[in-house]
């Protein structure tokens, strides 16, 4: 009903480098309560898609996993993941987005990996989920090691789509 | 020839690199006399022999292995300015 | 290891359909909970997808919502959602479903829908997830009433993708 | 003419369909004498006049309306057996 063109804020952008086990469905909640008191906009959260990842019980060649231990690269692996998430957010219109990661040495069964994104439509909350994951597991900094037996091997590239 | 009034670039290495080549962080002193050739970050890889034996000129920069100058990826041909950091990085695994 | 082939169990497939308000991340973390309770199954839950519709503030032609009435057909409609989510788990080999739906009067900012899909990588969760949103938007007897100035008026149609 | 020994099917109308009858839930007798063709779905649905005026024989079923018989989607043609429950189920509008 205004006359002027309202432009379109930037998406709001969460990116976490977390160093000990988190639960993502806290990390969802307050992500939630954050953007609900940035204002009331249910219009641009009508959809909200999010992936967790967790660390299998086994290595890639099938032994026991103790731990993951996951090497980054320190103020670039937040900027990449940001720009990443702002890119992402762009190109689909989405509204907000959070990406949590672990660093440091994540055992069996805890989260390494969330995503979630609020979008006006579900195709974009969606895609932009699916988009941001593949990109982080790309052109993020970050490099896995596998312990297992007391013996760590680096991961030589990512788990199959 | 060392020039200590030009600040060194910071070379970085990860993962399966940094344990390879038994380091992770250098200061390298670039070639800065006037008329040298401006060292690239594919030059360096070669100089510091990153993929051979110490001591000996080394191989080429794998396409496997990505360049970051100043935390941002660049071109393995990108010329290095004095004080950049520069960083070799292994196939990223995350996620 | 083992010379017999396992067989692989049905994925277990939870369908609720909620006449009150509910909370998606309470959803999920009882959820959570009762596929970890039957066993620890670390391997099938490394990849988890999630889905959250709510209602919008407006109309389809712009006017202030006062809330969104859905109607279902008791009956076939939690046999329907069950059929779908089982075909989709069973085509994508995911490990464990869930989908909330509310029924009766939904007002602006409520969740009306929930998808939860737990597998073993990644594509499989996202894939199904999505898959499944479609499937019961246009396969599982619902149909909204939209409630503006004090009139009803029937939906026609889903919103696009 | 009725059968009251044969079980009547159970019609039942959703959402616009159901405001538009007037009505939501009916008990309708098929013909049931010996030699008399099944009745199918889309037969019920001009035999009641779902979507013309009252008392005249209705148009045909519209290609949006599905079928549900006892609770389960099928063809407008199939043949209905007494005691069926038929459901008339405008475009869904779900999620």
């Amino acid at each position: 009903m205004s006359t002027t063109s309202p432009v379109r804020p930037a998406a709001p952008i969460v990116v976490q480098l977390l160093e000990a086990p988190f639960q993502p469905l806290e990390r969802l909640a307050a992500w939630q309560r954050s953007l609900a008191a940035e204002g009331p906009d249910a219009t641009s959260s009508a959809a909200e898609s999010h992936f967790i990842g967790r660390v299998r019980p086994t290595t890639a060649a099938g032994e026991p996993l103790e731990a993951l231990e996951l090497e980054h690269y320190p103020g670039m692996t937040e900027a990449q993941l940001r720009s990443l998430a702002e890119a992402c957010a762009a190109r689909h219109g989405a509204g907000a987005v959070l990406v949590a990661h672990r660093v440091g040495r994540v055992r069996p069964g805890e989260a390494i990996v969330l995503v979630a994104v609020q979008a006006d439509r579900r195709g974009p909350a969606l895609r932009c989920v699916q988009e941001l994951l593949e990109d982080l597991k790309h052109h993020a900094p970050f490099w896995k090691r596998e312990w297992s037996g007391g013996r760590g091997t680096w991961v030589a590239g990512n788990t199959p789509l | 020839m060392t020039h200590p009034s030009v600040p060194p670039v910071h070379v970085r290495l990860f993962a399966g690199l940094r344990e390879q080549a038994g380091w992770g962080e250098r200061l390298i002193q670039l070639d800065a006399r006037p008329g040298a050739q401006r060292t690239t970050a594919a030059d360096l890889w070669r100089q510091l022999a990153l993929d051979g034996g110490p001591g000996e000129e080394g191989a080429e920069l794998p396409a496997t292995v990505r360049v970051a100058i100043n935390q941002a990826f660049a071109a393995p041909d990108s010329p290095l300015s004095p004080g950049d950091e520069v960083a070799f990085l292994p196939p990223i695994t995350g996620g």
